[in-house]
């Protein structure tokens, strides 16, 4: 099949829209055994901190249904030992590397992306503003819009102005549209929707929270509607601004769905648990569902769902039943 | 992608027969089958393609035969949804697995005395261990426990591979009344034991450890952490454990275990960051401090 | 079994904790061929509002994993004929009824209560505060702790004051704490968490939204972990407020665990369309579930995840594994 | 609760065949094929307990038999998750039904000739309502249509209770090329039809009775509209349908249909909520509207 797969994020291109999620695909080295990381459009790396971090206690996870809880704490072995280690180790295994960012606030993340900017090989930045593990049984950075733009501000600053940066939010606001204006207004290139959902399981057995930590983030397809809502919304707003899409992406069709929602990539987490290639299975099925509907360049799908029916490329879409 | 690496496959199921209070499943699986060495466990897919449970199973390879290209036994209790799914498995159905998962037990150079200690379920993988060690011309000496006398692993098998088999049930139902651990140091003595190999759960694990300690003999042990995927990318399945450093990391039970060398896990902190945990809240790194442990540098 | 099923929702006692969510159990007259409604603790009526409605267009629903997506847009008799018609069926099957309100504002929401005022039998009123369907793209009442407060206050003024007003909330909101303090100023007697989740699926044939309306709300078990964090949230800060629980609720098992969450009742909504007996079902499967537990009032165990481990009623909760 | 009402029942299968394009699944469902009258349907479980489709699928009722105490079959073709779900059952599994559900085909009280027009699945009901009216002394035509030969229902069983069939296919691979309702019209004039009874796709049926009303006579239609509950609770499957009293309402099709007089429905508006409607938006209440339609007002 010839179907250009090609995307961009702002001035980067990827060869593929299929992305490993922030916290879902290791160091790289666990999924290589799998498949070839060159394969997919680029591996997020686990959310960086300035110090290793051993993280929460276990229990880390409880099975949802089709879903899990999980508060694995970020752990790490901070930026150090990252870029002397995993990022080389990645590069030479020709992956594209996202790298995510995770800190205690904005002079943290200022310094996590000063650091960065000393390695070369980085294809884009990724703020992690919505990891709800931390601390705070709850309250995350993109609960303030101003406190997140702060964040995104710092970054920004310090990272290489050829190195596109994205801000990536919860879902579980009342208005991501106002989120990703502030974010937008402090110059994020782009927007990643969305991280974990606030929740928790009870045991039970003991009639406890199921993960040690109380709280935790909700991911796989579960939560695919509320993503894929959230994407919509942002992309009606600010069309200009590209959208790494995810939350419960298991198949190449989810992948369209994302992208005919608004996004321009599509990020793969917690189904990669359940199906360590993943991954490139998905690259496939996006191809064969793009030839199904007549659809030579990925690209041309991005945002379909806000056209007219029947305004489509190629082809267009398949008539319904 | 890798020779030696895990491998995921979709395993014609030959049998599935009860075995007392387990579940014994035997698929088709020659890649795994080859791979294997006694220790690792598979990851199992539950539910179907459209199943609601997202969590792969993990469970110790209790036999691998050279049949049909190579096949893949485990055992299993029904505990959950997901177990009961699969004692409904008929042959001729699809088994949806990754392995082999995890660090094999280490095989002892030269042939010496080898105790091997589980518990209800835990003993599975001692089997595929207790054949090698035979192989090696070890001496094997056998104590298993379990709750009852139903959950007391393949006693017969054990009593033919095992120079000596103990058994233990809590209830008294079978063998020796009381925890598989408490004969365990008589054991060591009779058979002048060089290593203990144990499985089961962490208290007993704990235990065991202790036991060996006494008798200043070194222990395996293969430890159950709640896994997620299995394969290393989740970072579920942590356990404290130092390091040959002596700094304590928390490590992962499905890659860097599930066998860990006894006396390095920290039973008393499971579920629990340590304090003085390599990144622990308030941690402070000596200048000399490596984020990874020395022994496992050359992973990458 | 001689479970002891009572629970209180402030004034007001019911057989047992298990309710009919609104929107979900239709007029009960489609239920009642499947079991009898006096056998659960309550059924929660279809959000009532002041004029007919028509509703959304179709297609209305659609299927993500284990749950849906749907916009019904509050489609309706109007309250005349509810308190004609539907009312006195219910009261006349020996039901307790929960009516659940919806309106436009204020203004629109106390003109509903005075009207239901002058009708005898109710056990509660739900003040549907979230529901994401009507017009206006997402946003809702609950996005707006005043706006929330201000309906709440309107109710409770027109609402006889030995009848129980519940608000009912969404949990897509950042803090749902803040919302639920705000209600209880406003003297609500209790919260309802909680309702669908705003969401979206597209349609992998066309590549447009599924539903008519493009966004619609996630409910059935996918939302579980969202609803039973939110009810853990707010029975932690305002211990003294009842609750009724809900989202996702499937088996006994689940009521047990938004019970231990904090919650005093539990709504089952989803799961009828699957199993139109769910109800009943789970009633059963509850008292089985705590008599495993040695629970013998249910009362007993409303709040235990908050409780130090051992410290539950009865045998206490079972050991683990 | 009630003797008439409908079932849910865990049916074991007896048998699931392919027919051209189609399986036909047989369950044993006693209480169900007990209550059933032609045009009604069930709904059923996919999935398994666990699975993550939460909603029913809605299947009309092919035949039902004495046999086991009652039988009930349907047919389907596979479309998406749940229906290869649907196919993949072997005998003896157990399926998860609900039913008999929707108000049946109106019979009428004499020996009518009645013609059946049915496209692709939706020929399904009209088998056990040709029995029904055949046992009435009805004559029978029937013209079934599909997109190709293998997708025309059951040819010979339609030739066999039908006084003439006629067959149509999209590709002309069976039958005369071209829709279902081009050969309508010529059948009720050469059969001297006095009523038309249909089932199939919107587009189908609005043209149907479109025929039925240039020949005068009366048509009855049976709708599909996707359906979450099929019970009636959830207001998923609404269609703009007018009232005896000429004031449109959005009613179910699983409960208040799926069988309605042709004219009533408003197929043009189909997927919208018509301006008229009871409750559309700015719609203002004459006086002596009523909610319900006064000939629904007994339902309660
Ligand atoms: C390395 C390893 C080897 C194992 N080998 C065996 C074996 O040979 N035989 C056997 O019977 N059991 C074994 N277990 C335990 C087995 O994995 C669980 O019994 C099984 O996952 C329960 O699944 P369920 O759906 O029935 O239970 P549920 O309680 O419904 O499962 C819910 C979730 O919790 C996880 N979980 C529940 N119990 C355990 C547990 N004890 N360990 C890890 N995860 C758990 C499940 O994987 C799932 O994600 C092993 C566990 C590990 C970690
Ligand atoms: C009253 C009625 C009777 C029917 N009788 C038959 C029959 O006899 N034989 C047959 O082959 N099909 C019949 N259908 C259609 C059948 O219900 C669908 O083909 C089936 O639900 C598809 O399920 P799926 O999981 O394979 O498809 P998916 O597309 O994966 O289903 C996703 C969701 O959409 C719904 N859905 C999809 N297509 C339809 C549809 N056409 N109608 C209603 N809901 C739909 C499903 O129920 C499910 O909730 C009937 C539909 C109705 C409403
Ligand atoms: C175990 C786990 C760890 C995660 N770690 C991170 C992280 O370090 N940084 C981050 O931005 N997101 C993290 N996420 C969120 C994922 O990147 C992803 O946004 C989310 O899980 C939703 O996608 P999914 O449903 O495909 O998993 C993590 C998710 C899981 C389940
Ligand atoms: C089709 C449908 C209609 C609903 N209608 C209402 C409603 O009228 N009023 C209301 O407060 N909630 C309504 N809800 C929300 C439910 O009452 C419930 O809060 C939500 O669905 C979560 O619970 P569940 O997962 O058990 O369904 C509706 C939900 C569904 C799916
Ligand atoms: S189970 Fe996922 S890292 Fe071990
Ligand atoms: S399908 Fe639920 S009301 Fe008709």
């Amino acid at each position: 099949m010839s179907t250009d797969l090609r995307v961009r994020l702002k001035d980067v291109e990827l060869a593929n829209p299929v992305l490993a999620a922030a916290g879902c695909a290791g160091t790289g080295r666990e999924l290589a055994q799998f498949f070839d990381l060159a394969g997919i459009g680029a591996l997020i790396t686990k959310s960086v901190t300035v110090e290793p971090r051993a993280g929460h206690p276990a229990p880390r996870i409880a099975e949802t249904p089709s879903g899990m809880l999980s508060a694995t704490g970020l752990q790490g072995p901070g930026i150090e030992v990252f870029l002397q280690r995993d990022l080389p180790w990645l590069l030479s295994r020709g992956a594209r590397v996202g790298v995510s960012l995770a800190g205690g606030g904005a002079a943290e993340y200022g310094e996590l992306a000063r650091r960065l900017s000393e390695a070369s090989g980085v294809s884009f930045v990724e703020v992690n503003l919505s990891c709800p593990n931390p601390s705070d049984q709850g309250r995350h950075f993109t609960d303030d819009p101003r406190e997140a733009a702060r964040v995104v501000h710092a970054v920004r600053s310090h990272t290489r102005s050829d190195i596109p940066v994205f801000a990536k939010l919860a879902a579980d606001v009342p208005d991501p549209v106002e989120l990703a204006e502030a974010c937008a207004q402090a110059r994020a290139d782009g927007l990643s929707l969305i991280n974990t959902v606030r929740g928790m399981a009870i045991d039970p057995r003991t009639l406890r929270p199921a993960v040690a930590g109380g709280m935790g983030g909700v991911s796989g397809p579960a939560i695919r509607p509320i993503a894929v809502g959230c994407v919509h919304r942002v992309h009606a707003a600010l069309p200009e601004l590209p959208i790494i899409g995810g939350g419960g992406v298991r198949t190449g069709g989810d992948v369209l769905e994302f992208l005919a929602a608004g996004a321009s990539a599509v990020a793969v987490g917690t189904v990669t648990f359940h199906d360590p290639s993943a991954c490139v299975r998905i690259v496939r099925e996006l191809e064969e569902a793009l030839a199904e509907h007549g659809v030579d360049r990925v690209r041309d799908v991005v945002g379909a769902a806000h056209r007219p029916l029947g305004a489509a490329a190629g082809a267009g879409p398949l008539p319904r039943g | 992608m890798s020779d030696f690496g895990p491998l995921q496959m979709r395993c014609p199921v030959l049998t599935v027969r009860r075995v007392d209070a387990y579940y014994a499943i035997t698929v088709v699986a020659p890649g795994i089958a080859e791979r294997f060495r006694a220790g690792q466990f598979v990851a199992a897919a539950v539910g179907g393609e459209q199943s609601s449970m997202l969590l792969r199973r993990p469970f110790a390879v209790h036999d691998v035969k050279p049949d049909y290209g190579g096949t893949v036994e485990f055992l299993f209790s029904v505990r959950g949804a997901g177990t009961a799914w699969l004692a409904e498995r008929r042959s001729r159905d699809l088994l949806d697995l990754v392995g082999p998962l995890g660090r094999p037990f280490p095989l002892p150079r030269d042939p010496v005395n080898c105790v091997l200690v589980g518990g209800g379920s835990g003993s599975a993988p001692l089997f595929p261990l207790a054949h090698a060690l035979r192989r090696r011309g070890c001496r094997v000496d056998a104590v298993f426990g379990g709750a009852s006398a139903d959950r007391v692993f393949s006693a017969i098998t054990a009593r033919r591979i095992a120079e000596t088999a103990t058994f233990t049930t809590d209830d008294g139902s079978f063998g020796v009344r009381g925890p598989v651990t408490a004969p365990l140091g008589r054991v060591i003595e009779e058979a002048r034991s060089d290593v203990v190999y144990a499985c089961g759960p962490m208290p007993m694990l704990r235990e065991a450890t202790a036991v060996a300690a006494e008798h200043g003999i070194p222990i395996q042990v293969a430890v159950e952490e709640t896994m997620a995927c299995g394969t290393g990318v989740c970072m579920a399945c942590v356990v404290p454990v130092a390091g040959e450093d002596g700094i304590t990391r928390m490590v992962r039970a499905c890659v860097d275990g599930p066998v860990f060398r006894g006396e390095r896990v920290r039973f008393d902190d499971v579920g629990t960051i340590p304090f003085d945990a390599l990144g622990a809240p308030g941690w402070k790194p000596a200048a000399d401090t490596a984020a990874v442990d020395p022994a496992d540098r050359e992973a990458g």
